[in-house]
């Protein structure tokens, strides 16, 4: 295990942007966020036919190719980059990954197989209502045969087959499947990125599925959907540094380029330090997710802590200089930088607070005792 | 003084008077809730600023006799504070803030009375055409042309970022009259017409996706020469040189705004049980402190004013800082908030009707409009410090 | 009342340079430092006898000039930006300005005037190992006769001819006088800043005469205690920065003067920024302070902490980026930047940390509740 | 395999293993107190190495034929982390970090076998001569002239801020060989003797009231051709492709170094009862995610040298963030402790000896030192990103 990249794992990467390249550029992006379905499902399917992109980083036993955390991560990163509303974060990443590392094997032969070649997709449902990403104090709950609660900022929870909830029970919290019925109502949110479709989910007595599984592996599916994030934040944010970069090299004032300013370049250096350590903070958790089970839980978790705090931070820093590097251009709806701020934005709070993740980070390590 | 001032005004009034007189207004002549159509709400603000105007409440720093109300350094003060409490429509357009000033100070008698009192009391409504897509920060550069024809100039060429030019009925410019190097010393200030034949305004989405700024093309509008301001080749000394009072009155305005934005987000935060949080209630004392620095500064730059005569350094500095107040702000209100400041005022169940993330997205052109932050860093360097100029900079 | 500088007051300020320019610049300030007086007697009496500074913000009734704290802060900017350690920012400002304001006439008609004419000097001793500057939980105790207990950080406390000394008393905080006898145990302490003398004194049942006030005037004599340290800081700014403007002006890198490259002139935008911020949050709190009758303490209390939390911040950093925009030559012992630094981080955390401050601001507003 | 690690090292050996061994040696050999005396103190540090050296425990990234254990990077990861647990003095000079690199690269054999071991194993102290009054970080400006006469090159110069200086038996300097304006065309690298005639070193009092660097006086003084590390003119290239091994290196022993300095400073903070308040604890957090970035930092340039061959760019960044958060942290180690941190180590009652408060004004220099940070922007901004050039710098 190792924090380079390797050639095969760069090649991955190459494959998927070509094809993004080809078909889902930020302009394709831009005509499929104002559609019903919100993503592209012919790209979703040459995705899945043609890459394989769904299955990767399942086991083999239920229709995936076996990959790790690091191959995951590198398609999060180029999906991230192109700004793609497919589902791959919610269906895969965080649903059908969760899924698989539950340990439950009857669930995961039923469902897995048909997420891994994209036939369907699920979401996962973590968050409520005033309670950002966490397992604590959940007010939905299972009775022993229906989940009854509200789930909110589901990504692509609207068009999901399936659902995979989290909810309290009696015995502490549990992970649910659900195949949405009548009882379930889901509700379009408004939101600020427009790139990444949310709802929210009410469940009422619905008929659910437990999937056999420990709370403690449920935190650390938590954990690893933070790591996952952490990537596509990494692409953002490379793909925005990209763009301003390239732009601050032909874009003249003054009768010269404006990267030949030491104010740009002193604020394009700073995004250098900070994504660069994004990406080890990345890659780090990485190596740590992809150990098994040399790796020791809290070890997984404090990485995870130091990418919801660092990653999502460096990604809106980078988008918010991109708009003021490109000037009267980047404040404009046509450029795409206010997309990555939003994508930015969105993610950096969607999965807890970067103070949130500090604070879960001091705890782990015991500073300052239990004190808030 | 004016008649209208007369019939309320008591001979001799305080200032707590004065105040109490003001904020009576306010509350009982309130237009109202702002209309989300477009042109009820202009004619909304335009019914507002005449009823204003003609109550002798407008133009708290104007002369009497283009129908201001002359007031007081400390007066224009507790009239700023009442205004934004009232919540009232501000005027539409720069001119008041921008143009003003400078016809003030540079425009003929006959130009005065022509455009003055119909600017304040929103008659017609002013926009600025300054900025062109290839002179952005750099306006030395412009390149829209004005060539003498007889008694009018011929003007050709595209202006970008203007904001309210959309609804805008004259656009104050600057255009080049000298060579294409003649850089700032060959730049005239010229009043053009908006509805004039050549003048075409498209307007620009910007990324909150609401039309807040618009592009003007100009394509041989004629321009009578008696709509020139100042002579010709000096627009760009017009431009600059008047911008020491409305710094200072749109920093002692925009204090008093942020005092009361303030007061909202804490007042959210204590609602909604975050300010107990030792880490949230040290940034809201941050904020706190910030926002009573723009309100000393403000005073200090006005007392300065009437003493010496000139606004001093801490006028030069004050865009800046409510710039980024308003966007770290804007920013803390949305991490504070967590994943629930993500809902955008479309949405039924959004914070305040999205008003903290809506802020924290047009706050971004705060840095960059009417000069990038990095620019105004340059000037305060240049301005203030006297440090030497660059030498790859044009001079 | 006003913000604006005054020509009274700008000639004041021309009287007092000149004085330091001729006798304390701060090559004379190295030498004195190193001496066993810590200040020059010769200097201190120029500036009684001649200017009579000491005098000018007490009330003419005891031998004062009856200026205010308009003209104090201009005195203290001046010595803050001589970095002078001579003790009136301890005698004067602290000391003395908080007997006049105690409200008792007899003590004040004993020990005034002769430290209005410069002939004795007090120190005001305040704060205690782990308790900076606050009466609060104070360990120091008057038990009807004599004084128990240790303070810290007392400025020119080792030499002062007297000594004002908070002290609990069995109905709240109090003030009491010593003039330094045997029971008076003082030792000279190793600071960070050598400009300013700083002293360990232990009392044990020492005599102390007790002066007639208000917990609430002592509340608000501290508060004027941090008024007065921000004018001191406001000098120390200034003068800090201006030597770093000419400084950026001739030395040349790169064939250029260094002041003409965009990340010097950016630094110094934003520290002319926090400056010219720290200038008005002072002079705010001085036009309060001179207020009288007609200010709210609350209103005095919230400017005092608006300066505790800027104005010390602002010194340091403007030192540090001083010695930054140095480089090398910064670094070194025999350049003024470092004695900079020092003095403005002494007075930044003596006075009460800026996140004390700010806390203080928060309970002053209600915000959060006592929440810590 | 050297004699000196056979006796030692088994055949095949786990890392844990390794660290075992590494961890009994420090323990067993530590060195003691550091001498308060100068002269004592350069004795004591010299044994240590000595010590270590002899054992087989110095150079872990040398090759072995010098001395040095040619470790797996893995392995110098665990050699960091020991040294610096275990307290015991660094290496003395900057010979190691700077000037072996280079001569290991571009040295002849004879030179290597000259000054490698001795240098290693703390016999000779080495000194850096880059720097001089009139060229801070414009190396390329510098003016010290190196005349060749027959076999000897003619050395007339002085050079400043030389940490180690005092004590240096070598120098390695560049000089200029080229015209004035050659600029980075026409520099040398030399390797001068401390003792010859014509060098006078005149110690500097740095703002912590210590003597760190110095003054270096050339003057006529003689070194050999045979002491030019590779060709003539050729010094610019040579003092600067040897960083990158260095950077890494020095970003992995930073790393551990700054790890140990947190835990120490988060415990004084539970001890003192400071770790409760939520924002001295969020503060705290986030110098833990710095401190775990800049090991993450220093892996990963760590495995893409063995993967790539190259250091990649996360390494050019290494150096600003490491002297970032040490002065970051020192001076909220000085906030947090409020007023007591103002003791410096004359004072008995000083926390931790001053520890902090020196660290916090020792630490100005690190943004100073080897190219301000401000060149550092520029080289990462061209280097790494491509932006072009200033067209008012020399290239």
């Amino acid at each position: 295990m190792t924090l380079a990249v390797s050639d095969e794992q760069e090649e991955l990467r190459r494959s998927v942007r070509r094809l993004l390249t080809d078909r889902a550029s930020t302009a394709d992006v831009r005509r499929v966020m104002e559609t019903d379905e919100g993503h592209d499902p012919s790209v979703w399917a040459l995705m899945a036919d043609q890459l394989g992109l769904p299955a990767i980083a399942l086991p083999e036993e239920y229709g995936g190719l076996g990959f790790g955390v690091a191959e995951l991560s590198i398609v999060l990163e180029e999906l991230g980059g192109a700004l793609s509303p497919e589902p791959f974060l919610s269906s895969i990443a965080l649903a059908a990954r969760t899924l698989a590392l539950s340990g439950d094997t009857e669930a995961a032969a039923r469902w897995l197989p048909g997420l891994a070649d994209g036939t369907r997709t699920a979401a996962f449902a973590v968050s409520e209502p005033g309670r950002d990403w966490t397992l604590e104090q959940s007010t939905t709950r299972f009775d022993g045969t229906g989940l009854t609660g509200v789930k909110t900022f589901v990504i692509d929870g609207e068009r999901a087959d399936l659902l995979l909830v989290t909810a309290a029970t009696d015995e502490g919290p549990g992970l649910f499947v659900v195949e949405p019925d009548a009882t379930v109502e889901r509700t379009r949110l408004g939101v600020l990125d427009p790139t990444r479709r949310q709802a929210r989910i009410t469940f009422d007595a619905t008929p659910a599925l437990r999937v056999d599984t420990a709370p403690s592996r449920l935190r650390q599916a938590l954990d690893l959907g933070v790591i996952a994030v952490a990537a596509e934040q990494v692409g953002v944010a490379q793909a925005c540094l990209d763009l301003t970069v390239e732009y601050a090299k032909v874009r003249t004032q003054f009768g010269r380029p404006i990267g030949s300013f030491q104010a740009i370049k002193h604020k394009c250096a700073d995004l250098v330090l900070e994504l660069e350590a994004a990406r080890s903070a990345q890659q780090h958790a990485t190596v740590l997710a992809d150990g098994g089970a040399d790796t020791d839980p809290a070890d997984l978790a404090a990485a995870a802590a130091v990418c919801g705090s660092w990653c999502g931070e460096v990604a809106v820093h980078v988008a918010k200089e991109a708009i003021q590097i490109h000037g009267g251009v980047g404040y404009t709806w046509e450029h795409d930088a206010h997309l990555y701020l939003k994508r930015a934005k969105s993610t950096e709070l969607l999965f807890g607070t970067p103070a949130a993740h500090r604070a879960r980070l001091a705890d782990l390590l015991g500073i300052g005792g239990g004190a808030r | 003084m004016s008649t209208a001032m007369d019939t309320q005004a008591p001979v001799v009034e305080t200032d707590e008077e004065f105040r109490a007189r003001l904020r009576a207004f306010l509350t009982e002549h309130h237009p109202g809730k702002r209309p989300r159509d477009a042109v009820e709400r202009l004619a909304w603000q335009k019914r507002w600023r005449a009823t204003l105007f003609d109550a002798g409440f407008a133009g708290p720093s104007w002369p009497r006799e283009y129908g201001g109300m002359d007031l007081s350094f400390r007066r224009q003060v507790i009239y700023q504070e009442e205004y934004n409490r009232a919540r009232v429509p501000g005027p539409q357009g720069t001119g008041l803030g921008i143009a003003a000033p400078t016809i003030i100070t540079y425009g003929t008698e006959e130009q005065k009375r022509r455009w003055l009192r119909p600017m304040l009391r929103g008659d017609k409504v002013w926009a600025q055409g300054y900025s062109e897509p290839e002179a952005g920060s750099d306006l030395h550069a412009l390149r829209t042309t004005a060539r003498l024809e007889g008694d009018h100039y011929v003007v050709n060429g595209q202006k970008v970022w203007n904001t309210y030019a959309d609804i805008a009925d004259v656009l104050f410019c600057l255009v080049r009259t000298g060579t294409p190097e003649s850089r700032q010393h060959g730049i005239t200030y010229l009043i053009v017409d908006a509805r004039a034949p050549g003048v075409t305004v498209r307007p620009l989405r910007d990324l909150t996706g609401a039309v807040h700024f618009s592009e003007i093309f100009l394509e041989n509008v004629r321009v009578p020469v008696t709509d020139r301001v100042g002579e010709e080749n000096d627009g760009w000394r017009l431009a600059r040189t008047s911008l020491g009072h409305e710094r200072a009155a749109g920093a002692m305005n925009q204090a008093a705004l942020y005092r009361r934005v303030l007061d909202e987000l804490i007042a959210l935060a204590e609602e909604r049980g975050l300010a107990a949080d030792a880490v949230v209630r040290d940034r809201l004392a941050q904020f706190e402190i910030r926002v009573r620095l723009m309100r000393s500064n403000a005073m200090r730059t006005i007392d300065t004013i009437r003493t010496h005569g000139e606004p001093g350094p801490a006028s030069s500095t004050s865009r800046l800082f409510i710039t980024t107040f308003e966007q770290d702000l804007h920013e803390f209100a949305v991490d504070m908030l967590g994943a629930d400041a993500l809902l955008t005022r479309e949405d039924p169940g959004a914070v305040q009707r999205g008003r903290w993330i809506n802020g924290f997205l047009s706050t971004r052109a705060s840095t960059i409009g009417a000069g990038t932050s990095e620019i105004q860093r340059n000037t305060i360097a240049e301005q203030v410090l006297g440090l030497p100029h660059d030498p790859a900079m044009p001079s």
